[in-house]
C-alpha cells in the first residue's frame, strides 16, 4: 500500500473543468487566491461559469479577469467593495450577483463538504438576505434554510502541498481554502510547495489528500501576491 | 487631539481586560493605539486571527497575513490563524465580547443599517451581519451626522437594515450615546460640545439622565 | 487457506487502485494484509486518519495512534491526522469509494442490519450508519450462516436497519454474491462448495448466472 | 495588549462545573479522553450530569468512574459496545441513553459551536434513529432536522497548549476534541504540556484560545493512557 499520486500539469489539471461550471475560488482579498489556476482558467477561455467567491478581488486581479473576460454568468459572493468593475457589470446587469453573509457562505460551502443538505440558522432574519428563502419553526423559533452549497470544482491555493493532496497553508490564505477544498467534485489546488509523500506531517495536514483530486506545483509565485502598496 | 481622534481614544475605553474583540472596517481599527500596551485583550478578524499585533510598514508586510480591511498585521505570543468557518464560528457562538461597527444609520431601537444605499452603494454585507447581530455587545463609531450634516442616529432607520435592535451604544464625535428601552440617552459630552448641540444633530429624542453628564 | 482466510483474501480484490477504503471492524480489517505493497490506496478509519499503516505490536504501539476498533496502527508516508466531523464530512460527501463491513442480516433489497438485536445486543451504531448509507460502494464480509446455522442472507431483514439498499455484494466463506434488481445472484463460489450448498444456506432466492461461476 | 492568562489549578477549574451540567466529554476509546478532569470530577462529585461522549470509555476507566459513582443521569453517545457496566446499567433502566449515528453527533456538537441551530441531513431516515425528530421537505426531498447540542461545560484533552487557551492535540487523540472544545459555556482543557505564550506557532493552533476558558496544567500523564494490552 501507498497513496495515490495526483499531481498534474497546470494545463491538463484547468482542461479538466467544464463549460458551465459552478466553480468554488479560494481566498480573501489577495491571500489564498489560486492566481495561477485562474489565470490558465481564463486563457483556455471556460464560459457561463458561476464562480462562489468571498469577494471580487480587485479590478485586474484574479477573477476580476474572468469577469472581464465574458466567462462568468453568476457570481456568489459576500462582498464586491473593492473591485469597481464588477459592481459596474453588476449595476449594468450583465453580471448576476447573490449575496450571503459571509460566514453563512463558508458554512453553506461547509455543509457542502460534510455531506449535510442545509443548516438552519437565525443570522439575516428580518434581513434583506432573508427574502425568498424557505423557513423554519423549530421549537417555536423560526429560522432559515441555508442549503448546503457543492461544486462542480474548487480552486484551491496552498502554501504546502504532498503528491496525495494533503494541503497545508499560510497564516491568513486560510480563509475559505479548507472549506471549499472539501465542497466540489474536481478539487484542483496549486501549491508553493510540493513536498514529496511523508513530507508533509500527518499532524501539519489541514486538508486530507482524501478530497483532492489534483495537485499543481506552482513554478513560479504570481505576482498578484506582492504586497499592495495602497 | 481633534474630536475624530478623542471619540476613537473614548471608544477604546469601552473595551475592557479579557474582552475578545472585533473592530470593523475603517475608524474603528483606529482604536487598536489607544489600548493600554499591558491590557490583556484578543482581537479578532473575521477573515482568520486571533491576537492582531501592529500593522507593519509595506517593506516590512507578509503577504500571507491581512486582516478583515486588507492592513498589513503582525502576530503577537499567542496569536492563532484559522479559516473562515472557525473564526465566524466564534462570531456566531457568543464568543465574542464586543464588536465596534461603522453606520450609515442607526435608531433608537438600536436598529442598525451599515451595509447598503439602494441605487448608489451596494457591494454585499461581508461579515457585518453576523458580527452585529451575534457579539455579546455591539456598539457602534460615526460621526454624529453625514457629510451633508443629516442626522445619523434616527428614531428609525431608512436604509435596509444589518441588524435588528443590536446596538447597545454608539460613540460620535460629538458625544457617547446609550440605547435604551426608551430610546437615545445622552451619557457623555465631548470636549467643547453642548447638550443643545448633540440635541441638533440627533434625528430622534435624545434623553438627559438626571446625573451629571462627563466630557470625553 | 481456511474458508474464512480465503473469504478475506477475496474480498481484498474488491478494492482497485486509487480508491479511498473504510475497514468496518473485525472481519473486514483483516483485508489490510492482502492488499499488494505498491498498490495505490488510501484506507480511512472513522476515528479521524487517512493513510493507515501496519498495525503495532504493543511495544512498539503510539499511545495516541489508534483505528476505530482500537487497534494501534501506524502512519505511512502522507499519512493525515484529523477531527471527527472532517472524518464524516469525508464519509458523508461521497469521498468513500468502498466500505467493507460486516452483517447480522443482509436483504436481497441491498437492506443492512448490523447494529442491534433488540433486548439483546444494542450497543448503538457508532459510524455504522453513515458508512453504510454514504460509501459510494458497500460490500459486505460475513459467514454465510450464524453459529446455529441459520442464513444470514434474507428476503428482507427482521433486524433493525442500518440502511436501506445500499449493500452491493456480499463476500462469505461460501460465496460472492451480487444484489440485484432481480435480487441475490451467486457471482463466484469458495474452493469445494456447491451451488447447493449455497443455495441452501441463503434465506432467499439466488439467482444462477448464465455463465461460469469461478472459484476463490 | 497582550493575550489574557486562562490557567487555573485541576480543582478550581473543575469546581466551575454546577450539578446539573450538561458536559462534553472528549476522546474516541483511550485516546483524547480528559482522564484527569474526570477523575477530579468524580472527587468533587458534582451530581445530575448528562454527558456527551462518542463512546462511554471500558469498564473501570473514564467516564465509567462517573457512571458507576451515581453522578450521571444521562448519556448521549453514539457506542458503548466496550463497556458492559454502562451497558447493564441502560438496560437496568439506571442510566437514560440517546443514541446518535457518529458523524451527526459531531455535527450537532460543531453546529452547537458554530452558533447554528441545526443541520438538515438524510443520515438516519428510515431507520430507527429518525423515530421521533422533525421533518422538513426541502427540494421536495425529505430530511430529518438534527438540532445544534451546545453544552454547559466540555472538558476537552490536549496535547500542547499556551496560557491563552489556544490547543493542539496529538494523532488520532483529536477526534470529538476540536469540536467539543468550541461548544460549551464553559470549556475546560487539560494539557499534556503548557507552553508560554508564543510557545505555540499561530499555524500549530488548532482551537483558538478565545474559545477555551480555563486551561489545566497536567502534573503527570494518566496510566489509563497506556497502551491496553487485550
Amino acid at each position: 500500500m501507498k497513496l495515490p499520486d495526483k499531481s498534474l500539469s497546470l494545463d491538463a489539471a484547468v482542461a479538466r473543468i467544464p463549460d458551465g461550471a459552478t466553480v468554488l475560488v479560494g481566498g480573501f482579498g489577495v491571500p489564498g487566491t489560486p492566481f495561477t489556476l485562474l489565470r490558465e482558467l481564463m486563457r483556455q477561455g471556460q464560459k457561463d461559469l458561476t464562480l462562489v467567491k468571498n469577494d471580487a478581488n480587485e479590478a485586474g486581479m484574479g477573477i476580476d479577469h474572468l469577469l472581464a473576460n465574458g466567462q462568468v454568468k453568476k457570481l456568489i459572493t459576500t462582498h464586491l467593495g473593492l473591485n469597481a468593475n464588477a459592481i459596474a457589470m453588476m449595476n449594468d446587469g450583465r453580471l448576476e450577483v447573490e449575496f450571503c453573509a459571509q460566514g453563512i457562505l463558508a458554512e453553506r460551502i461547509r455543509a457542502g463538504g460534510a455531506g449535510l443538505s442545509a443548516i438552519l440558522t437565525d443570522i439575516g432574519l428580518e434581513t434583506e438576505l432573508a427574502e425568498g428563502k424557505q423557513i423554519v419553526e423549530m421549537d417555536g423559533k423560526r429560522l432559515l434554510v441555508e442549503p448546503a452549497l457543492r461544486a462542480d470544482v474548487a480552486l484551491i491555493h496552498a502554501d504546502r502541498a504532498d503528491p496525495f493532496g494533503n494541503l497545508a497553508y499560510a497564516a491568513t490564505a486560510r480563509n475559505f481554502n479548507p472549506a471549499m477544498a472539501m465542497a466540489a467534485d474536481l478539487v484542483i489546488a496549486e501549491t508553493e510547495r510540493l513536498a514529496p509523500l511523508g513530507g508533509l506531517s500527518p499532524e501539519e495536514v489541514e486538508t486530507p489528500g482524501a478530497f483532492v483530486d489534483q495537485v499543481v506545483r506552482l513554478s513560479e509565485i504570481s505576482e498578484e501576491y506582492g504586497v499592495v502598496r495602497r | 487631539m481633534d474630536a475624530r481622534t478623542r471619540m476613537v481614544a473614548r471608544a477604546a475605553r469601552e473595551i475592557t481586560p479579557g474582552m475578545v474583540v472585533n473592530l470593523g472596517i475603517g475608524l474603528p481599527t483606529k482604536v487598536v493605539d489607544f489600548l493600554p500596551e499591558d491590557m490583556p485583550v484578543c482581537l479578532h478578524t473575521e477573515n482568520g486571527m486571533t491576537g492582531i499585533g501592529p500593522t507593519l510598514p509595506d517593506e516590512e508586510a507578509d503577504r500571507n497575513l491581512i486582516d478583515a480591511g486588507g492592513a498589513y498585521v503582525s502576530p503577537i505570543p499567542g496569536s492563532a490563524y484559522f479559516d473562515s468557518t472557525v473564526s465566524f464560528a466564534l462570531v456566531r457562538s457568543g464568543r465574542l465580547d464586543l464588536t465596534l461597527l461603522g453606520a450609515f444609520e442607526v435608531a433608537e431601537n438600536g436598529d442598525l443599517a451599515n451595509w447598503k444605499i439602494p441605487g448608489k452603494f451596494s457591494p454585499g454585507a461581508g461579515g457585518a451581519i453576523e458580527l452585529a447581530q451575534k457579539a455579546r455587545r455591539v456598539a457602534v463609531m460615526t460621526t454624529h451626522t453625514d457629510r451633508k450634516g443629516n442626522p445619523k442616529l434616527l428614531s428609525r432607520c431608512t436604509l435596509p437594515l444589518t441588524a435588528r435592535g443590536r446596538v447597545a451604544r454608539i460613540f460620535t464625535d460629538l458625544a457617547v450615546v446609550d440605547v435604551t428601552l426608551e430610546g437615545f440617552v445622552l451619557r457623555e459630552l465631548a470636549d467643547g460640545v453642548s447638550v443643545k448641540e448633540v440635541s441638533e444633530a440627533t434625528g430622534a429624542k435624545l434623553i438627559l439622565p438626571d446625573t451629571d453628564i462627563p466630557r470625553f
